[in-house]
């Protein structure tokens, strides 16, 4: 499991990113990472798959300090993996095959292996109709489901998906939601990052509100949307669940089709 | 389609006058004595009036080309920035100085050439600023002639694409590598043996560094080529 | 994302006539390529240096990085310049005989990569000088007050806006790579390079078909003014 | 006023994005076109920007066709003008005043006049604190301010927002809305593009809902959104007003504070 001891990042211009701040991941299953741009969240991804080092702070990962010589990464990359934002960054073949199977291929699994693999990858975000389109053909929400099933290919136990929606449409939305209870399901564990308050209080099940490189509100993402204040200072606004509850003294719900049950009983 | 060709066509040249370079090739600020910075530079001139007039033409035909050439321009600055695999751990840079060129004609290339030497320079320290002359003689002007003709000719001879643009890259390189040593022996002739005793240690001390690093950017250059051809 | 460019943008000195500043820089490096006495170099070095730190506030800790990058090439070129090679062995200080060449280390070898050796610290600082107090925006009223070429001037406005653009498209598509082990090995390296090359360039051209468009919509008449 | 007759559009390769469509941008202050990607927003968008030529139809501008000579385009671009989604592909100079001045110096317009006109753009959005630093500097959302002003300094009639809010966090959104409504506010005409459908139900007037390149629905905006099979068969979700009115049998509210206000008195 995974844990982030007193990390601190400064850039070599010397903007501070994140100021000795620490989380632990074993508290969710689906833990989301919020606040405003330039808050720190990027920086906090990059620093768990150890792209760049801590400047102080330690990464924990199963008891052990991650360490930053090629072959520990290696091993470690095969547990932990991202989703990066925009999939035109991270689709690298014209052929959606070869560019679910490149990190297979790099770590040299057989080809009939990863055929198997591949094609499970695929389906699981429900790609399989279109994966002999070249990629160019594609829409935004079709490249993205590729670019996901290029890090489900390689099986890790944690991923990180950084603003998965972004730049889609409600239907795409749905879809990356429903592929992510279903790595939930699968024991999964899931740390993301959005600034769609409605869709992270409805997939994530601990939160972390960063601002300007410090957590100011942790918690069961309940508890945590309840902290007003903290969602104020981050920039952040509240769940249409969170309003109803605040501003209707009903109780909080979590799931839009409970609150609506609630409602028409009154 | 169509666009899919001309993208083509673009890549090829790209890469293939692209001469490399690793940041040792760049001569670096105050090393060459006030003549020969002077010298260069004025042995610049006349390719770069060729360029500007060429530049004056093509915009002529079409302002819209300002910003595609812009772009390219920038582009060639980017991988001369990015870390290309090496061997030894050690970074090497390449300079895709000649892009554009079929684009606009070849002569473009020392004005987008000298652009990308001096952003170096200002930018990331490579090179500098009395020595601009100097190295954009040898890498935005001699380099990228050299790798352009060799792909003609080979592509005359019939040899396969891979071929072509690994020899013209790899020579391109080695070309733009004699220069600098001959700049630098002209500069500097040993103290004993002069020009010729000169010449051979900085080329000596070219091959040493620089030919392993020639033939691995032909290979990733013809490696491109090829990923570029799948598509 | 450029550190130089960075401290153009941010140092103490940034609001000083940028022509003033490209005028000094420029005539201390000039003077420092003149045959001077090698205690001048020094005393070049060490003005540029202390305008530098403290009058432009750049941290010594990054300065000193930065000194460093060129010293690849200085390393190299003063061994080249350090060894002679002879027929007789008269002149040198130190030699050793290989198939009846000398090879050794004359006294004017030794004086004369000293002198590189300040002269081009001297000249670095100069042009350091200039590069970490002159934003590129400051430049270019230097470069139009010395008559190059609008064509070329305009190229360069925008080359370099198009510059932080790509390197952060590259940066982001080289861990993108890595994340999914595309640098393990050489020849993979080499690979994943050249995908990433390509990925960035049909990224250009994309970048070049929308930005068309959006010139359109500006009334852009062909010209870039400046 | 702008009118867009029995518009269709077919790309080269054969696509059809647009099919004999018409609209009326008389009907609302902002109007909005929605629908999933790839329903025909941009491409609509370039048409009547008239970057595009439609295949057939027209677009009618005080009740003329356009015309697609340069001179022509020219004028009319002076009275209606566009805001794409990137801002990083509508700012050409690093220098954020440069780039606002850009059109304004491209339709030759005097230097002192473009100083004021600059100046008050970036004011408009808020952008005169940061109007020093290079646009390399600059987060997204302030970018995003920069090629808004770079619109307004035109000074056009209409204004096209492709996704103004796309990739922004909800403080940055926030501003977006106000920047909207002053534009209204001034009497200017708005035509807006998004995905964020509680946005668009809050600024919008008039809706125009998209599907495969024909309109399936449109109407004032309340009524919009009550056309709850054009919104599923369009890929689109219900802003959660709406779904309080359907799902709780209460009157639609157009505005959050109405809503609550109705709700505490019940």
């Amino acid at each position: 499991m995974i844990k982030i001891e007193g990390l601190s990042y400064t850039y070599e211009d010397g903007t501070e990113a994140l100021k000795n701040q620490s989380f632990d991941f074993s508290k969710g299953d689906i833990i989301a990472i919020i606040g405003a741009n330039g808050a720190g969240k990027s920086t906090l991804f990059l620093n768990i798959m150890g792209i760049i080092k801590p400047s102080k702070g330690k990464i924990m990962f199963d008891g052990q300090g991650l360490k930053y010589n090629k072959k520990a990464l290696r091993e470690y990359r095969k547990k932990i993996g991202i989703v990066f934002q925009d999939p035109d960054k991270q689709i690298f073949y014209s052929n959606v095959f070869d560019d679910v199977a490149f990190a297979l291929r790099n770590i040299g699994i057989e080809e009939s292996e990863i055929n198997t693999r591949v094609n499970r990858a695929l389906s699981e975000v429900d790609a399989l109709e279109f994966k002999d389109k070249p990629v160019h053909f594609l829409s935004m929400g079709q490249k993205k489901r590729v670019a996901i099933a290029g890090t489900l290919a390689i099986d890790q136990d944690i991923i990180l998906f950084d603003e998965p929606t972004a730049g889609l449409d409600p239907v795409m939305t749905e879809e990356i939601i429903k592929i992510l209870f279903e790595l939930k399901a699968q024991g999964k564990k899931i740390i993301i990052s959005s600034h769609n308050m409605d869709l992270i209080y409805r997939v994530s099940d601990y939160a972390y509100i960063l601002c300007k490189g410090e957590i100011i509100s942790e918690g069961k993402t309940e508890e945590a949307f309840l902290d007003e204040d903290a969602l104020r200072r981050s920039g952040l606004n509240e769940p249409w669940l969170v309003k109803m509850h605040r501003n209707l003294n009903i109780p909080l719900f979590k799931k839009e089709e409970d609150f609506f049950e609630f409602m028409k009983k009154q | 389609m169509k666009a899919k060709i001309k993208l083509f066509i673009i890549m090829a040249f790209v890469f293939v006058m692209a001469p490399v370079t690793v940041q040792a090739m760049h001569i670096m600020e105050g090393y060459l004595p006030l003549g020969w910075a002077i010298l260069w530079s004025v042995a610049c001139i006349p390719f770069l009036i060729m360029g500007l007039k060429r530049l004056r033409e093509i915009y002529g035909a079409s302002s819209t080309n300002k910003m595609l050439l812009a772009l390219c321009g920038a582009f060639v600055f980017v991988l001369s920035a990015l870390k290309i695999p090496s061997v030894t751990g050690s970074c090497s840079h390449p300079t895709g100085v000649g892009l554009g060129a079929v684009m606009f004609g070849p002569s473009v290339m020392s004005i987008l050439g000298i652009i990308v030497l001096l952003f170096q320079s200002l930018l990331l320290a490579h090179g500098g600023l009395t020595t601009l002359g100097a190295n954009t003689f040898s890498m935005a002007i001699v380099g990228p002639f050299v790798a352009y003709g060799v792909y003609k000719f080979m592509k005359k001879k019939g040899a396969s694409i891979g071929v072509c643009v690994f020899l013209a890259t790899a020579l391109g390189d080695l070309v733009t590598y004699c220069v600098t040593a001959f700049q630098l022996a002209l500069a500097y002739p040993d103290q004993v043996g002069g020009f010729t005793a000169s010449l051979s240690k900085f080329l000596g001390i070219f091959a040493l560094t620089q030919v392993p690093l020639a033939i691995i950017e032909g290979l990733v250059s013809a490696l491109i080529f090829t990923v570029l051809i799948e598509n | 994302m450029l550190l130089i460019d960075k401290y153009a943008y941010t140092n103490k000195l940034r609001k000083i006539n940028p022509m003033v500043k490209f005028s000094f820089a420029m005539g201390m490096l000039i003077f420092s390529l003149l045959p001077i006495p090698l205690w001048l170099y020094g005393g070049v070095s060490l003005i540029m240096g202390y305008l530098t730190v403290k009058s432009a506030g750049i941290p010594i800790k990054n300065y000193s990085k930065m000194l460093m990058i060129p010293f690849t090439f200085l390393v190299l070129s003063v061994i080249s310049i350090i060894i002679s090679f002879g027929e007789s062995g008269e002149v040198f200080m130190w030699a050793t005989k290989v198939r009846g060449i000398y090879i050794g280390i004359t006294p004017q070898g030794i004086e004369m990569s000293l002198r590189l050796l300040l002269r081009s610290t001297a000249c670095i600082t100069c042009m350091y000088f200039y590069s970490l107090t002159t934003p590129l925006d400051q430049q270019i009223q230097v470069y139009k007050k010395l008559r190059i070429p609008k064509e070329i001037i305009e190229l360069m406005v925008l080359i370099y806006r198009f510059i932080f653009i790509f390197l952060e498209e590259a940066k982001e598509i080289r861990n993108a790579q890595e994340m999914r082990f595309g640098y393990n090995t050489f020849k993979q390296s080499c690979h994943s390079f050249s995908l990433m090359i390509k990925v960035l360039f049909i990224r250009v051209m994309q970048r070049n078909k929308d930005m068309q468009i959006s010139l359109e919509s500006k009334f852009f008449n062909g010209e870039f003014h400046i």
